[in-house]
C-alpha cells in the first residue's frame, strides 16, 4: 500500500508524555519517512510525542529562531552552519544524506546526458534550449541548485533571455516537478521527491551520482525551546543505530531501492 | 393622441390554490371609457387588473387589445398602458426620477421629460416635489406620486387600484374631478379599481361589480347604480334589492307596473304584460309625515308605507320602508330623521317621481 | 476522463479499507470549524444586525471594513495569527500555535466579515416599517432583531452557507498556525494537500468528495431553512 | 381590562430636513375615549402617531402616559399599546402567525392564543383564515390581518392608521360598527387617524384636525364637525367657515344673533352683547323654492338667501347659499336639485332649526 | 509587538527598494482577478438574478448547489482544473496549465457561486410588485432586471466584495493552477506564500499590506455605491 500521511497513533497520549515540534522540510514528510521514523522514535521514548510541520528550509529555521519548533531536520548546510553561528542551536549533527538528480524530458533538448562534468551540464542548461525550473525558496535544494551554478561561474537571472528560461517557481519540490513536466524543463530534485512523483510525471533522471549533488541533512536542537529536552533526545535517537538502520531500509519495498543513506557519526 | 383602445377578456381565469381567484366570462374595456370595478375585500379585482395589465398569466382565457390577441410577453402592448397598484410600490430614488422612469424607458428627450415630470406632479398636487427621496414620503405623497407616474405617460389603457385610497376628501375630489376631465378628452380606456361608489359615480361611465371572482353585474353607471342586478348586488351597493313587477300598460312612453296590488309609474319603454324588476334610488325618495297633506308636486309615486329600518350611513342615514311588498330605501339627512321623529314601524308617506323608477326586463 | 476515474476509484478503496484514519480527520473538521463557524454566527450575525439596521456615525468605515475583510488573504490571516501566537511574539505564553484552538482563531477571522457583511446586506432590506409593527406589538430589542433575522432568512442562509463554505475550504491559514499535525490538527483540506502533494490524486479526490458531500448536507439543510421563507409567496 | 389610559404630549415636535413634520403644542388622549386624528395628506398624522406610540423618537417635548413620563425606551409602556401602520406589513408566515405575534410575546398560552386568534380573525371578517401564507392576501384582507393583530391584544392604548383604507363599503361599516361598540366597551383609548369624516363620526368621542404638523381644531366630535375653527378648517371639511355676529339678547336659552342685519336663533349660553361665531351643518338645511309659502315648522331659522356655488359631493350635492354676510352650505339630493331647479344666482328660502346653529364665544 | 514592527519595516524596505518587482506581481494580481471577478459579475450576477426572482423546476437544488459551492475548496478546484488541463488530461492540447487564462478558470470557479448566491439572496429580497410595476410602466425583461438589481444593491455590493474578496485573496488555486512562475503567475497571494515559506515574514507582510491596501480602495468605491441607495432613507 502506498504511504499516508497519517502517523499510526491512535492512543490518546499519557498525560505526563511532554511534546515538542519537529520542524522539517516538505521533502522529507512528503517521502513518507516520517511516518515511519516517527512512530519508532515515540515506542523508543515513549515520555515523547513529536509534532512535525512540514515548510521549506528557511521557515524551518526561522521557526527555530522564533523557538516555534524545538528540533529541526534541515538539509540546507551553508544556512544551518549560519543559524549555528547565529547561536540558535545547540548542536548540529548530520544525520542522513539522499543525493540530487537533474531530471528533464527524455528527448534532453539541452543534452546534459552527454555533457562532461556537472559544470558543463550547467553551461549546457544555460544556454536556455529547454527552460530550468527553479524553486527559488531558498530551500535546502535551492541551495545546493545556486551552488551548482555558482561552480560554473554562470548566473542565469543575467543571461539575455532570463525571463524564457528559467523560471522561478518559488514551490515545493513535488509542485515544481509537476511544472517541470508540464514545461517539459529541466529542475534539480532531490531523488526521493522525484521517485515519489515519478509516476504522474513523463521526466527522467539525466544526471546523477555526481558528488556535488550529494543533499546532506542535520539535525539541530533549538537552543532556549520550551522543550530542549525532546529535541536532544530526538536528535540523539535519530543518530542512533536503532534509527539509522531504519533509515537505511526505508523505501526498498516501495521504490526498490532506499531513499536515503544514513551517516550519522 | 392615437385612437382610443378596447381591450376585451373572454374566459379569463386564474386559480390559487384550487380557488378561482378570476373567472370572468367576458368582459370588455370600451373605447376611451373609464369602467369602475367595484367588489367586496378579496373579490378579485386586484388579480384582475394584473391580468389586463398584462402582468399576471391568466390560467386559462384571452386578452385582446384592439381586437387583437395578445399575452404577457407583448412588449408592445404593455407599452400602450400605465398602472398604479393598491400597494404603492415606489424606486429607492427620488420622487423625480420614480415619476421620470417610464418616460425614461420611452428615449423621451431629457427636456421634455423635465417638462412632464413637472406637470404631472404639479396634476397631483406636488409641485416641485422632485428631488425628495420617495422612499420618505407620507402614504397619501406616496400614492400621489404613483399615480403620477402612471399619468406622465399618457397612455391609452389606464389601470389604476384604488389611486386615490389614502387621499383626504379635499384632494381626492380634486383629483377625482381632474381625472373624470383627463380621461374623457384624452380618450384613455381606464380600469379603474375603487371602493368607494361616489368616486366611481365621479369618474366612471361604466361599472362592473365582482363577487368572488366573477363579474356579477355590468354596465353603464346609471344602469348598474340604479338597478342593482340582484340581491346580492343591491345589498353591497347598500340598496334594497330590485322590486318585481308586472306591467299594467304603457302610454306616453310611462309604463303603469303593478307589484302585489301597489301600483308605480315609471318612465320605460316595455311591453304590456311583461314581468319587470325595478329600483329607486334612496337620494330620489322623498319621505313626509303620514298624516301630513303632500302638496302636489311632479312625483308621480306616492307609497303609504312604514319603517322598516334605519341605519346610519356617514353623516346620513338609510330608512327602508315597506308597503306590501315594495321594499325601498330613501337617504335623508340627521335633521330630516329628527324632524318627522321615523323609528321602526313609523307610518311614513314616500314620494319619488316616475324618472327616478330604474326598470329592467327579467 | 480517465484520470479522474482511477484516481478518485482509488482513492474511495483506500478511504473505504479504512487503511487510512479518514474519521479523525474529518473529526477535526468538524470540530474545529464547527466552532469557529458557530463563534462567526454568534458575533458576525449580531455584527451584521447592527450595520444592517442601525444608522450611527462609523457605520459606512465599518461596512468598508467587513467588506475589505472579505478579502483578507487566510494565508496572511494564518501568517498574522502565527505570528501572533509564536512563542516570541505577544501570545507566545499560551502556547497556541499548532493547536485547534489557533485554527478555530484563524477561522473566525477568515469567516467573521464574510457573515457581518452579508447578513448586513440581508437585515438592511428588511422593511424599517415591519421592525417598527413588531416594536409597536410589544417586541423587546431582541425580539425585533430575532423577527428581522427570520424575514431576512433568505439572505442570511446566504451569509451562514458562505462563512460556513470559506471556512470549511480553507487550507493556507489552517496549516500555516496548525501545522497540519496527525490526528490533531490535520483536517480534510490540509490532508487533500498533502495528498497531492505527494502526487497521491485518488486519497485527495476521495476525500475532497468527502468534504464536498459535508458541506452538501449541510447547505440541504440549510436550503429547508431558507426555502421555507418562500412557502409563504405567491 | 385595566382603568382607562390617559395619553398627553406636550411641545412635541420632529423636523425632517428642516421642516416640522409634528409641532404639537399639546395633545391629549382622554381615558376611554376615541380620538379621531384628521388632515390633509402629509400633514403628520402618521408620524404623530408613531410619536405617541413611543416608536418614534420625537425631536423635543415629553408623553406622558397616565401622568408618567415615557419613551421609546419603556418596553412596559409599548406593552400597553398596540398598532395598525397606514401601510400594512405583515410578517412573512401564516395568517395566524402573525394574528398570533402580540400574544407569543406576551406569553399567552397555546390554546388561549389559539381560542382569541379564531375570535379576532372572525372579528375582521376572516374566520379560520388562520393557515393562510399572509403574502398573498389582498390589499383588504391583508388590512384586516394587521387589524386583527392589534385588537387581539386587547390594548390599552389602540393606535390605528387609517385601518379601513382599502375596504369596501359593507366591510368597512361593519367594522366601524364593531369598532365603536368595542372601543367604548373596553374602555380602550385609541387614536384612529382617518380620512373619511363619516367613518370619524360613527367611531370617535373626540377629533383633532392636523395642518401642516399643529393640531389646528381638537375637541368633541360634535363641536369640531359642528363648528369649524377657522376659515382653513371649515374648507378642510367642506364646510363654510364659521359666521361671526354678535348676540342681541338671551332668553330661555335661545341667543337672538345679529350678522350684519340678518337675525339668528340658536340653543347656546352665551351673554348678551358678546362677539360669537357660529356654524350650520349642511345637513341640517332644508332648503325650499323661493316662493312657496312653507308651513309652520319647528325650524326657527328663515333665510331668503341666493344659491352662490353647487358642487357634486358623491352622490349628494353642496349647495351654498347666501344671505348678506351669512353664507351656509346645504347637503341636497340630486332629486331634491333637480326638483328645486336650482342654479347659481337662484333665490330659495333656507330653513333650519336653533338647536342646528354651533355657536362658539370668539 | 517587536516581531511586527521589525518584519514590516524591513519588508517595506525591501519593497520601496525595488529588490523585488513587486510591481509585476501586483500587475499579474490585477490582471487575473480582474479578468475573474469580470467574468464572474458577468454570468454569477444573472444566475442570481435567476435564482432570486423566478420559480422553476429545479432552482431550490440550484440554490443548494451554489451555496454548497461556497464551500467548495479552492485547492480541490485548483486540483481538478489542473488535472483538466495537464498535459495528460483532457485539454492538455490547450497548453494552459501555469498560465494566466488557467489562473483565471479557476478563480472564475471559486467566485463564482459565491457571486450568485449572496446575489439571489439580495434580489429575492425586492418585493416581486415592484417589478410587476416596472413592468407595467414599459420595462422590459432587461430593464425590469436593472431596476431590481439597483433597489438590491446594498446585496450586491456584498455580492461583489464577497467575490472579489474570494477571489484576490485566494492562494491554493492559483498556486496548483498557475505555478507561481516569477513575472508570468506569481501574483501577490502565492508570493506571500513563497516569502512566509522562506521565512521571510516581512516581505510577506508588506506585501500583504498592499494586498489589503488594493482591496479596501476597492471597497470604498463600492461603499460609495453601496451608500447611495441609504440617501433615500429616512
Ligand atoms: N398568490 C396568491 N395565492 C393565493 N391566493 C391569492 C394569491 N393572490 C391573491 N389571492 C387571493 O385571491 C383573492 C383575490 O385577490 P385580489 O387581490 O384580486 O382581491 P381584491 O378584489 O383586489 O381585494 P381587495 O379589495 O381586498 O384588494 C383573495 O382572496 C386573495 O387572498
Ligand atoms: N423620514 C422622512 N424624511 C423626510 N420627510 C419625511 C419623513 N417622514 C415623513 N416626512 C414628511 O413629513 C410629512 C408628514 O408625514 P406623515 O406621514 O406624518 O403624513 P400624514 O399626515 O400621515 O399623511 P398621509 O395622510 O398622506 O398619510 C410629509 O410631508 C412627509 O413627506
Ligand atoms: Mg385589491
Ligand atoms: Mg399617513
Amino acid at each position: 500500500s502506498k504511504s499516508t500521511p497519517e502517523a499510526a497513533n491512535p492512543e490518546p497520549a499519557p498525560v505526563e508524555k511532554t511534546k515538542f515540534v519537529l520542524a522539517s522540510t516538505t521533502s522529507t514528510q512528503d517521502s513518507g519517512l516520517f511516518d515511519v521514523l516517527i512512530p519508532a522514535f515515540e515506542k523508543a521514548n515513549p515520555e515523547y510525542t513529536v509534532e512535525v510541520i512540514a515548510v521549506g528550509s528557511g521557515e524551518a529555521m526561522k521557526m527555530g529562531e522564533n523557538k516555534d519548533a524545538d528540533v529541526l531536520l534541515v538539509h540546507s548546510p551553508a544556512a544551518e552552519k549560519a543559524f549555528m553561528e547565529a547561536g540558535f542551536g545547540t548542536e548540529r549533527r548530520d544525520v542522513m544524506y539522499n543525493d540530487f538528480v537533474i531530471v528533464g524530458p527524455a528527448s534532453d533538448p539541452a543534452g546534459i546526458k552527454s555533457a562532461g562534468d556537472l559544470n558543463a551540464v550547467m553551461a549546457a542548461l544555460a544556454k536556455g534550449k529547454a527552460p530550468f525550473m527553479t524553486r527559488d525558496d531558498k530551500s535546502g535544494t535551492n541551495a545546493k541548485e545556486l551552488k551548482l551554478w555558482a561552480g560554473a561561474s554562470v548566473s542565469p537571472t543575467a543571461t539575455a533571455n532570463a525571463a524564457d528560461w528559467y523560471l522561478s517557481t518559488g514551490q515545493g519540490m513535488g509542485e515544481t516537478l509537476k511544472i517541470t513536466n508540464e514545461k517539459q524543463g529541466y529542475t534539480l530534485s532531490d531523488r526521493a521527491t522525484f521517485l515519489t512523483s515519478k509516476g504522474a510525471l513523463d521526466l527522467v533522471i539525466l544526471r546523477e551520482g555526481d558528488k556535488a549533488l550529494l543533499n546532506q541533512y542535520g539535525v539541530i536542537p533549538v537552543k532556549d525551546a520550551a522543550h530542549l529536552d525532546g529535541g536532544t533526545a530526538f536528535m540523539e535517537w535519530i543518530t542512533s543505530a536503532e534509527a539509522q538502520k531504519i533509515i537505511g531500509e526505508f523505501g526498498i519495498e516501495k521504490f526498490g531501492q532506499a531513499l536515503f543513506t544514513p551517516n550519522a557519526q | 393622441m392615437t385612437t382610443a383602445a378596447t381591450i376585451c377578456i373572454t374566459g379569463v381565469r386564474k386559480v390559487f390554490k384550487g380557488k378561482a381567484a378570476v373567472d370572468v366570462t367576458r368582459l370588455e374595456l370600451k373605447p376611451g371609457r373609464t369602467l369602475a370595478l367595484l367588489g367586496p375585500s378579496g373579490s378579485g379585482k386586484s388579480t384582475l387588473l394584473s391580468i389586463v395589465g398584462l402582468l399576471e398569466k391568466p390560467d386559462a382565457g384571452t386578452i385582446e387589445l384592439d381586437g387583437v390577441r395578445v399575452s404577457v410577453a407583448d412588449r408592445a402592448a404593455r407599452m400602450t398602458m400605465a398602472a398604479a397598484f393598491q400597494r404603492t410600490y415606489l424606486f429607492k430614488g427620488t420622487v423625480g426620477e420614480n415619476v421620470a422612469y417610464g418616460l425614461r424607458l420611452r428615449r423621451v428627450s431629457g427636456a421634455e421629460t423635465a417638462e412632464r415630470v413637472a406637470a404631472a406632479l404639479e396634476r397631483v398636487g406636488l409641485p416641485g416635489w422632485q428631488d425628495r427621496s420617495a422612499l420618505t414620503l407620507s402614504g397619501g405623497e406616496a400614492q400621489r406620486v404613483a399615480l403620477a407616474r402612471a399619468l406622465v405617460l399618457r397612455p391609452r389603457i389606464l389601470l389604476l387600484d384604488e389611486p386615490l385610497a389614502s387621499l383626504d376628501p379635499i384632494m381626492k375630489w380634486r383629483l377625482t374631478r381632474d381625472f373624470a376631465q383627463i380621461l374623457s378628452e384624452e380618450r384613455v380606456t381606464t380600469l379603474y379599481v375603487t371602493h368607494d361608489q361616489d368616486e366611481a359615480l365621479a369618474v366612471a361611465d361604466d361599472v362592473a361589480i365582482m363577487r368572488e371572482g366573477r363579474i356579477v353585474a355590468h354596465g353603464p353607471v346609471d344602469e348598474v347604480f340604479g338597478l342593482p342586478a340582484d340581491d346580492w348586488t343591491a345589498g353591497f351597493l347598500g340598496m334594497e334589492p330590485a322590486i318585481r313587477g308586472r306591467v299594467l300598460e304603457t302610454r306616453d312612453g310611462v309604463a303603469h307596473i303593478d307589484c302585489g296590488g301597489v301600483d308605480l309609474f315609471a318612465i320605460a319603454s316595455v311591453t304590456t304584460g311583461s314581468e319587470v324588476s325595478f329600483g329607486v334610488r334612496p337620494e330620489d325618495v322623498l319621505l313626509f309625515e303620514a298624516d301630513v297633506v303632500v302638496p302636489v308636486s311632479s312625483a308621480r309615486n306616492r307609497l303609504d308605507a312604514v319603517v322598516a329600518e334605519i341605519d346610519p350611513s356617514g353623516a346620513t342615514f338609510r330608512v327602508v320602508i315597506e308597503q306590501g311588498s315594495v321594499r325601498i330605501a330613501a337617504r335623508i339627512s340627521r335633521a330630516a330623521l329628527a324632524d318627522l321623529r321615523l323609528s321602526v314601524g313609523t307610518p311614513v308617506q314616500a314620494l319619488f317621481k316616475a324618472t327616478a323608477v330604474r326598470v329592467a326586463s327579467t | 476522463m480517465g484520470i479522474f476515474v482511477d484516481a478518485f476509484r482509488g482513492g474511495l478503496d483506500m478511504l473505504v479499507s479504512g487503511a487510512t484514519d479518514v474519521w479523525s480527520i474529518v473529526l477535526v473538521s468538524v470540530q474545529v470549524s464547527g466552532a469557529a463557524v458557530l463563534l462567526a454566527l454568534v458575533l458576525g450575525i449580531p455584527a451584521g444586525f447592527v450595520l444592517g439596521t442601525k444608522r450611527f456615525i462609523g457605520r459606512r468605515m465599518m461596512l468598508v471594513i467587513a467588506n475589505t475583510g472579505m478579502g483578507l488573504p487566510p494565508v496572511v490571516v494564518g501568517l498574522v495569527v502565527a505570528m501572533l501566537l509564536s512563542r516570541r511574539g505577544p501570545f507566545g505564553k499560551l502556547e497556541l500555535l499548532y493547536s485547534q484552538p489557533a485554527m478555530v482563531i484563524a477561522q473566525l477571522v477568515i469567516a467573521l466579515p464574510i457573515v457581518a457583511a452579508v447578513s448586513a446586506a440581508a437585515v438592511s432590506a428588511v422593511p424599517r416599517e415591519l421592525r417598527l409593527q413588531a416594536r409597536s406589538l410589544g417586541a423587546s430589542p431582541w425580539q425585533e432583531a430575532f423577527m428581522t433575522l427570520k424575514e431576512a432568512r433568505m439572505g442570511l442562509i446566504a451569509a451562514i452557507a458562505a462563512g460556513f463554505g470559506s471556512i470549511i475550504s480553507e487550507v493556507g491559514a489552517v496549516t500555516m498556525v496548525g501545522g497540519n499535525l496527525a490526528g490533531k490538527t490535520r483536517v480534510m483540506t490540509t490532508a487533500i494537500v498533502q495528498y497531492t502533494r505527494m502526487g497521491d490524486y485518488g486519497p485527495a479526490l476521495a476525500l475532497a468528495a468527502v468534504l464536498m458531500g459535508m458541506v452538501l448536507v449541510v447547505n440541504i439543510l440549510l436550503a429547508r431553512v431558507q426555502s421555507s421563507a418562500e412557502r409563504f409567496e405567491a
